[in-house]
Order: structure tokens, then C-alpha cells, then sequence
């Protein structure tokens, strides 16, 4: 019973069938993340349009759990803004974080709901975080890097 | 007998602190009960602490990150819950600023490790002539190993951080400053905000030596305003084996590593390894666990008193040993006379006897002091001692037990004949 | 059920073991009882060892050495008396011989920095593709420091150091050879007498990680022949927070101090400190102490019981085990998958189930291990996968344990459907 | 009680006018040991004639065990061949480790027997080696260099 409210079907699938594997070009920052107690790794791309998230691309080792979490975050995130992008996060670190005590936001984190179970199983809840901080930390470079430019391209400079 | 001895008075009921602590009423040799007087050295344990730690090995034990059970799960909330209470007790803005080491003095070495790595030649490092040696050696030996040049505070006749020659001392060559907040020898409390404001002010990082300090002052690291502070285990009620290194998260995540190996590491691969953010990268191997558990109940324990109380508490009873001590013909006090400023340890020479002697002497009373140079031997240089007997006090520290040292110290006299 | 499973026999009373575990006893979340095949990772603590910990606490607690009183007294005689406890457990000549770490990882530290502080450009360091984190940064680390080439024996297909260039990798350029005695992730057992003699013909030190050696072999480090060798606390049956470096005295006292601080020096003046001798010259500050006196339970409790007894039990043990995990579809064995020179740890992987996976459908059924690169990342690499499963045993183990496993392991391979 | 036992009028005796303290010139080796913990300090010269003992002075700081036993030692030793003295030392250190069970032989240790209260103070076994661990150091090394001083002699070669 408590196995089966972590393994959801919907994580199972995802973790079958990952979306948006495979790393696509062109893409504004690439960033490699490990959780360095398992071994779990994530290369993730990112690409920007302004202040949207146009494009997430990934491949993984890694567990059922952060396969799964990796996938459904691109789900969520793509196609958005980056700040609704980092609320999704909040929202979803405070399920992880809530050792069951939290209730799923469906409306907000749609297929995210099925890692509700991951917050009785702390020791997992760093897999399910995994992807979520690749996407974050290559959207904070993704976003400096173009701003600079940007900068760069007003006083009319150009970068090589 | 003096005012401040007959009026004392100490917010703490010292009665049920005592309760806490089995082995205060235990029975030395010949029947004799125990006056503890060296908490300076090491403090004693509530049986709170004692009992956490008991439970933590009998009931939860496992290694913690790597475990996905539930034991692994069990003592990394535990572990993880006491990186938590220390940031709370010492007021860290940010939890991932806690390092567990394995006691102040590793931390201090980490610091002069890391930090002091980048020194060259001409770069300069200011402590002072009061620091304990574990303030001193790392960084004579980062100093020696980069060419950089320590420089120190030298101490006043009453005992206080010359600072005369501040301005001179910290200095556009300045790299680190690194001093005790309170002298474990001298007893005195160093005004250590307005010195980081001075190091600060020259670019130079302000490292404290707080292993005095935690065990008696409330303590907020983040009003301090130094940089890297450093506490142990041992002297806050908490075990052996585990101390603490706060340092401003940007400052540690900007440092390399210090030991190598396991948990401080990301990836590791035989032709190169890449680490871990603070603070697992500053953690290299299995941690202690069960004295983290066990620090994370003294502090609870601390915080359950209040340590506006217990600082107020040891004033008391510094003051009213103070008093005690200079009724005593033929003693003279290192150090601070008064108790403003002065933290719970006072060492003290006696004419004719020997610090050794004097420890001893009152040995065979059940009165436990200690004597030498407490690991400061650069001080007793300083006042030109070889050697002192130090008397030091804590919460649980009576005005009853500074009567027995006082009169310990008569007898001391008469038995070597100097009365 | 093969042979093997069926003719199970140890020579120890598991039951009356056992019942030294209290934790072993525990009930899980659901009511589950505890199947603890994680000692690898760190192992559970008798009663004996707990209470020995407590009675210090409680009755003995003081710093050592530098204490003059009574309690100082009792404090270093069982501090002391633990470092006489171990020197005998691992056949030490000399109690001086014995310095207390805070974990091996500070252990191999020590030594990388000691001894690898010497090393040139063109001196060369020799680990295995088979060691820990913590026998692999601590070396990177200082072969970058000093411009010294690390090489590293490769693993065989079956799981063995792979010798074949063994005359080519410890040349005359080598000057420090540092090895696992038993691999913790593949289990392996490795020849370490014959490579220390391989490495003193070169004129090499020869380095030892026994990290899962002396928990599980009887183990006398004069018969050995390597010079420094290293263990930790919370794998014999002891606390965290303590681990040992034993190293011939002649050794030990040509090499310079690692932290600086109390306790390791001789004379500390403002200009320069000099150092005392082994051991206390590699104990910085105040030791471990509590921790030590734990450790000298739990040296005592394996006495007790017999490290032959245990050795054979562990080899029943790991015999059965790989019977048993043979018989499991889909499961690959990493390493050695024969009993011999095997030791009490077992990593695989199972077809279609990530380890983690593997890990938390056993941990829901109350059966413990470990999943991840159980911090040796590159052999891992070497046999081209990102993680594995680990079971691991110890004294307490028994044969039930194992056939829960097996059968815990069907029920994963039924759960993800891959059955 | 105790205490009388380990502060014996012996022991007193020597602490207040101490035997052969000064530095005496000439002499073979000084050596300067210390006691770590504690702080005791001993600066100690030793003269041998062959494998005689013929001098020692010391001047010390420390308390009056320490202080003491060097000059308890002093008297011991001067006069004596260096095996003698190596045997005193074993017999004393016999008598300083066990903890009171030991019966003193005070044909051999002399005014040496006033220790045996001292080692019911493990905290000042010590002490009272200080200035016994400063001669066997001095000892040795002048015993080294004269060998070395002879066998050039013998060879011919004179040292500066
Ligand atoms: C072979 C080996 N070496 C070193 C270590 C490191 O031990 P510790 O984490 O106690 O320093 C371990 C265990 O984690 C080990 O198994
Ligand atoms: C001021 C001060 N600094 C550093 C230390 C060293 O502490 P530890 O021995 O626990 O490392 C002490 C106590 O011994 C101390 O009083």
C-alpha cells in the first residue's frame, strides 16, 4: 500500500517513457547535475525566449523516482514564464518537504501529484528534486547569459 | 566576607540544573564529594544528552545521505536535525552554514587550511598573544607553508587585548584576523564586533575562536559580524568528538576542500574528482553522527535554560569568585579583577606553591581545578608565569563550591607552610 | 535450494548474539521487524558498547591528559586504556604505534599529507580502481598538490585486483603503494602481504584501508607487513566518530604534524612551536575521548566473541548469500561471486530495476541495504554501470535474514512487472 | 592523609634546596625537555667518565615533584656507571607505574622511596619522570658522541 502510493502508475509511465529526452540544439545552457550519494545523474538543456522557457531537453541515469520527476517537470515547465516555472518548484519542493502532510495542488502541478508518496520516503525526496535543480540552475545562467548580452548588444558591443 | 559574596544571587534553580547532571553527585576517592571546577577544560553532561545519544545508537543508528531505509532515513533526520538546532542556537541565517568537525580545533584548521591556502608572501595574519594553541599553530604552519607573516595582539597588564597598535596591526596586508571571543585563560571577553568592523574595513576576514564563548554568551553569528566562527562539542554540555565551524555560506561555497573523501564529493573519477556545496563538502567521511545527535540535545538543552540566564548565571558566580579569590593572601589573578567583560574561567598564581601543587592539594578535597598553561602557554610568556591554577565555572557552578575552593586554598597555604 | 543453503553452519550462537543488539529487535513503520544487511555501511552497537559510553559520561567525563584531578585521572586511564585495547586488537607492537582519527577518511588525510607531503613531480602513488572515495581523493588531492602521477591497478572481470602489470605500476618511482584490504563494494579480499613486499622492494610504503578488514578478519598488523594501515569506529561495532591510524613508530615520529592545536605540541611560543612525539602529535585538540573508550568496548566485545569466529561466520554467511542471490533471475553479481577470499559484501544489479528501486521495495519490507556507487564510484564505472544494490553482514547475520532477501528481491522483480 | 603520603618531608626537603642544580661547565650534552601537558621545564647537563656518570646539573621550573625527583635522581646517579642508573630508573619507573602495589627498595632507590605516594597520582607519574627522561636523553646522546669521538680518534681523524 505504502509502495504503491510511491510508485503511481503515472511515475511508472513517465518512467518508461520519458518526455523530452534526448539533448536538443540549439539551446542557451547545458548543465550536468549528480545527486552525489547515489550516483544519480542529469544532463539538461535549456532555451530561452526572453523570460519563457521554450525548450527543455535531458538524458539521465537515474532512478524510477528522478527519471520520472525529470520528466513530468518538463511537462510543466515548458511553454511557461520563468517565474511560473519556479512557483511550480516551490510548490512542488513544499509536497517533497511536507512528509505527507501537504496537499497536491493538481490544478498547479498536474501529473506532479502522483510524487506526493515520494515525502513519506525521505530519502528519495532528493531524486524527485534532481531535474528540478538542473532546470533551475541553467535558468538562472540561461537568464544572466542573455541579459549580459543583451547589455552588451545596447552599448553596442559584440560579443564574439 | 565581602558584599558581592553575600549577595549573590543567579537567575538559575541550581538545585534541579544539578539533577540533570548524575555525576555531580558522585563520589570521588575516600568519600568525597565532587566540586567540578574545570568546566573551561570540559563541561559535564545533563543526562538529557547522555540519553540521546543512547537512543540514537540503540534505536535509530545507520549511516546517513547514503542509507534509503528507514534506520538511514531515521539518523539522517537526526543528523540533519542537529545541523538545524545549532544554526537556530548560534542564530544562523542559513542551515547549510553548519559544519560538523570533530572538534574546534579541526575547525580552526580547516579555516587556516582553506582560507590561509591563498596567503603569499607578504599577505599577514593577525591573532593575538592570548589565543589558545589551537589559535596558533594552524596558522604558524599555513604561514610558514605560504611565506605569509603572523602578526598578534599582544595582551595589557590587566589582562585585556592591547589595542593600542590596532590600526598598525590590521592593515592593507591584512588577509585574516583571528582571535578568541573569551580568553580560556585569562577569562576575558574580547570586543569582537568592533574588530571584525576594523578587519572588515580593510578587506581581511574575521575568523572567532568561540569555543569560550557559545558555552556562556547568548551567541547570534549573524549580529557578530565576523565571518568564520568555531565552537566544540565537549565545553556546551554536548560530547566529545564533534564541534561546529559557521562560516557566511558565499565565503564557504567560494572555499575548496579541505579532507577528501567520501560524502564530500560529486563525482569522482580516477583521473579527477569534483566536490560537493558546503556544507557535505567540508565533511569527508561517515561524520559523527551520534555526537551531532548529541550536541543538537545540549544545545536544546541550553536554549531549554536560556542562555541569557546561564550568562547571567555565570556572572554571578564570576563575580562572587572574584571576590572569594582576593581575600586569599599571596594570590594574584591573571588577568581581569573585575567581572565586567569576564568570562567564567579564572586563573590565578599563589605565592610559594606551585600551580601543580595547589591542583593537587586540592585534588585530595574532591575540588577539581586545572593546572599549567591550559594550552596557552604564549600568555603565561607573557605575564611571566610559568604555569597558573585556573579555576572555571558553569551553570550548574554553586557559591557553595567557590567557598570550598577559597577555603582549599587556605589549607593549600598551611600545608605548605607559606600561611 | 543448493547445497550450500542447506548445510548452513556458524560457530557463533546467533540468537545470544543477537540479543546484544537491541536495535536488531526494533519494530519498523507497520510493524515490520528489522533485516539489517547495510554493516558494510556501518554497523549496529551492542548494549555493551552503548553502556560503555554512558558510564563515562556519567561518571568518569573530564578532558585528558592536560587534567590533574581525580576525574582527569580515571578519563585518561580509559582513554589510554582504549588505545591499549586496540593496539592489541590489530597486534601492534607498541601502544604508541595507535593515533585516534575522527573516521578513517581523517586517517588516509593524515597520511596523504604527512607522508604525500614529500612527494616530487616524477614520484608516483599507486591506489586500485576498486578503492574508496576516501583512498582516492585524499590522493588526487595531494598528487596535485605536489606534482606527484597517480596510477592505480585495474579490476579484473571477475572482480579481482588485475596483477598482470603489477612489476610495471610498482616501479622505482613509486613511492607510496595504498590499498583496500577487503573491497566494500565488490567484496573482494586483496593480497596485501604479498603487494607490501612488492612495495618495499621498490622502497615504497605500503598503505592499508582496512576500513572493512578488521571489522570482519582477525587482523595483526606486525605479521602484515605494510607500514600504515587505517580503520573506523562505526564498522567494529563502535560509535562514530572515532576511527584508528596505526603506523610503525620509526615511521610515524619522521613525519610531520597534520593539525595544529592543543595537545600535539611540545613548546608554543608567538615565534614557533615545536611538536610532540606519536601519537599525541597527530591528535590535535581535544581527542575523541568518550568515543575511544566505545571503541575499547567494542575491540572487547569482538574478543569476546572470537575475530575467527566472526571471520567464519561471515564466511558462511557470504556463501550462503551468493547461493542464494544465484538463484535470483535477472541478478548480476558484481565481483567475486565465489566464497573465497570474499568478504561480507555483496553488490549486484537486477535486470530492469534501478537500485534505488530495488532498495526502497526491499526497504518497505523492512530489509535494509544499500543502493548507489557505495562511495566507489569508479569501479562502478569500470564495469559500466551507474549504480548497484549492496547486502552486507556482519556477526549478527543470520541465514533467515538472507532467504528474506531472496525472497524480497522476487517481489521486486514481480512489482515492477519485470518478473 | 593521602597527601602526606605523597608529599612525604623527603620530598619537601628537596623541592625547598634542591641538589646539583646550576649548570656546571664543562660537560658532555644539555638537553631541555618539557612536559606538554603541563608546562614543566627541565634544562639538564650530564658529564661521563667512559661509562661513568660523573656530573649532572639541571635547573628547572615546575612543581615540586618534578623539581623534586631531578634532584632525588641527581643523587642517584652521579658516581655511578650508566647501567646503574638505567637500573635505578627501571626500578623507579617500576614503583611510579603500579598504582601503590609496588614495595620500594630503598637500598636501590634511596631517598627515591618518598615517591611511592606519587604514583597514586597518575596525573603526576609525570613529574616525577621529567628529570629522569632528561638524563636517559642526555645520557644516551653523550654516550653516542663519545663512542663516535673515540672511533675517530682511533682512525686518525680529529673533529673541529
Ligand atoms: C573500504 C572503505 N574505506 C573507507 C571508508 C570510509 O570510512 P569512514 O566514512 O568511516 O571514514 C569506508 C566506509 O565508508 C570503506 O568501506
Ligand atoms: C579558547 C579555546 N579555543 C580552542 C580550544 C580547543 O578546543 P578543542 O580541544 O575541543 O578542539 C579550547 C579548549 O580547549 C579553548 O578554550
Amino acid at each position: 500500500m505504502q509502495l504503491d502510493s510511491l510508485y503511481q502508475e503515472i511515475i511508472l509511465d513517465h518512467y518508461r517513457s520519458p518526455h523530452h529526452t534526448g539533448l536538443a540544439d540549439p539551446y542557451d545552457v547545458e548543465v550536468h547535475h549528480v545527486n552525489p550519494s547515489c550516483g544519480d545523474e542529469v544532463t539538461l538543456r535549456v532555451e530561452l525566449d526572453g523570460d519563457t522557457v521554450t525548450g527543455i531537453t535531458h538524458e539521465s541515469v537515474g532512478c524510477s523516482i528522478s527519471q520520472a520527476a525529470t520528466s513530468v517537470m518538463s511537462d510543466l515547465v515548458i511553454g511557461k514564464p520563468v517565474a511560473e516555472g519556479m512557483a511550480t518548484y516551490e510548490k512542488f519542493l513544499e509536497l517533497m518537504q511536507g512528509r505527507g502532510n501537504v496537499e497536491p495542488d493538481e490544478e498547479v502541478l498536474e501529473d506532479g501529484v502522483a510524487f506526493a508518496g515520494v515525502a513519506q520516503f525521505p530519502a528519495r525526496v532528493k531524486c524527485a528534486l534532481l531535474g528540478w535543480s538542473a532546470w533551475r540552475d541553467a535558468t538562472a545562467r540561461a537568464l544572466a547569459q542573455n541579459e549580459s548580452q543583451d547589455a552588451a548588444q545596447q552599448e553596442g558591443v559584440s560579443n564574439a | 566576607m565581602t558584599d558581592a559574596r553575600t549577595t549573590f544571587s543567579s537567575p538559575l534553580d541550581l538545585q534541579s540544573v544539578r539533577a540533570d547532571f548524575p555525576i555531580l553527585s558522585r563520589e570521588l576517592a575516600g568519600g568525597l564529594p565532587l566540586v567540578y571546577l574545570d568546566s573551561a577544560n570540559s563541561s559535564q553532561k545533563p543526562r538529557q544528552v547522555v540519553q540521546a545519544i543512547e537512543d540514537h545508537y540503540l534505536k535509530h543508528n545507520a549511516n546517513v545521505a547514503r542509507a534509503m531505509h528507514q534506520l538511514g532515513a531515521e539518523a539522517t533526520a537526526a543528523y540533519e536535525g542537529a545541523r538545524d538546532k545549532v544554526a537556530a542556537f548560534i542564530g544562523a541565517p542559513d542551515r547549510n552554514e553548519i559544519v560538523f568537525t570533530k572538534n574546534i580545533s579541526e575547525a580552526l584548521n580547516l579555516v587556516a587550511h582553506t582560507v590561509g591556502g591563498s596567503l603569499k608572501p607578504g599577505d599577514e595574519v593577525v591573532i593575538s598573544e592570548m589565543e589558545h594553541h589551537s589559535n596558533i599553530v594552524p596558522w604558524q604552519m599555513v604561514c610558514e607553508r605560504t611565506g605569509a607573516t603572523l602578526k598578534w595582539f599582544g595582551v595589557t597588564d590587566d589582562g585585556r587585548l592591547d589595542l593600542s597598535n590596532v590600526d598598525e596591526l590590521i592593515n592593507e596586508r591584512t588577509k585574516i584576523v583571528s582571535l578568541t571571543w573569551v580568553s580560556n585563560a585569562l577569562g576575558t571577553i574580547n570586543p569582537i564586533k568592533e574588530l571584525a568592523a576594523k578587519a572588515h574595513a580593510v578587506g581581511a576576514l574575521m575568523v572567532v575562536d568561540a569555543a569560550q564563548a557559545v558555552p556562556q554568551l547568548p551567541v547570534n553569528v549573524a549580529e557578530l559580524g565576523a565571518d568564520l566562527v568555531g565552537f566544540t562539542g565537549h565545553k556546551v554540555v554536548g560530547p566529545t568528538g564533534v564541534g561546529v565551524l559557521w562560516g557566511r555560506y558565499d565565503l564557504l561555497a567560494s572555499l575548496p576542500p579541505f579532507l577528501g573523501g567520501g560524502e564530500m564529493i560529486e563525482v569522482v573519477r580516477m583521473t579527477g574528482s569534483t566536490y560537493a556545496p558546503p556544507p557535505a563538502r567540508f565533511e569527508a567521511g561517515t561524520p559523527p553522527i551520534a555526537q551531532a545527535v548529541g550536541l543538537g540535545a545540549a544545545v536544546d538543552y541550553l536554549s531549554g535554560i536560556g542562555m541569557d540566564k546561564i550568562a547571567a548565571h555565570e556572572h554571578a558566580i564570576v563575580e562572587y569568585a572574584l571576590e572569594g579569590l582576593k581575600t586569599v593572601p599571596g594570590l594574584t589573578i591573571l588577568g581581569p579583577t573585575e567581572a565586567k567583560d569576564h568570562g567564567g574561567a579564572i586563573s590565578f598564581e599563589l605565592d610559594g606553591v606551585h600551580p601543580h601543587d595547589v591542583a593537587t592539594v586540592l585534588d585530595t578535597r574532591g575540588i577539581a581545578v586545572r593546572a599549567g598553561h591550559h594550552c596557552a602557554r604564549p600568555v603565561h610568556e607573557r605575564f611571566g608565569v610559568q604555569s597558573s591554577t585556573r579555576a572555571s565555572f558553569y551553570l550548574y557552578t554553586t557559591p557553595e563550591e567557590i567557598e570550598a575552593l577559597v577555603d582549599g586554598l587556605g589549607f593549600v597555604r598551611s600545608f605548605f607552610k607559606v600561611a
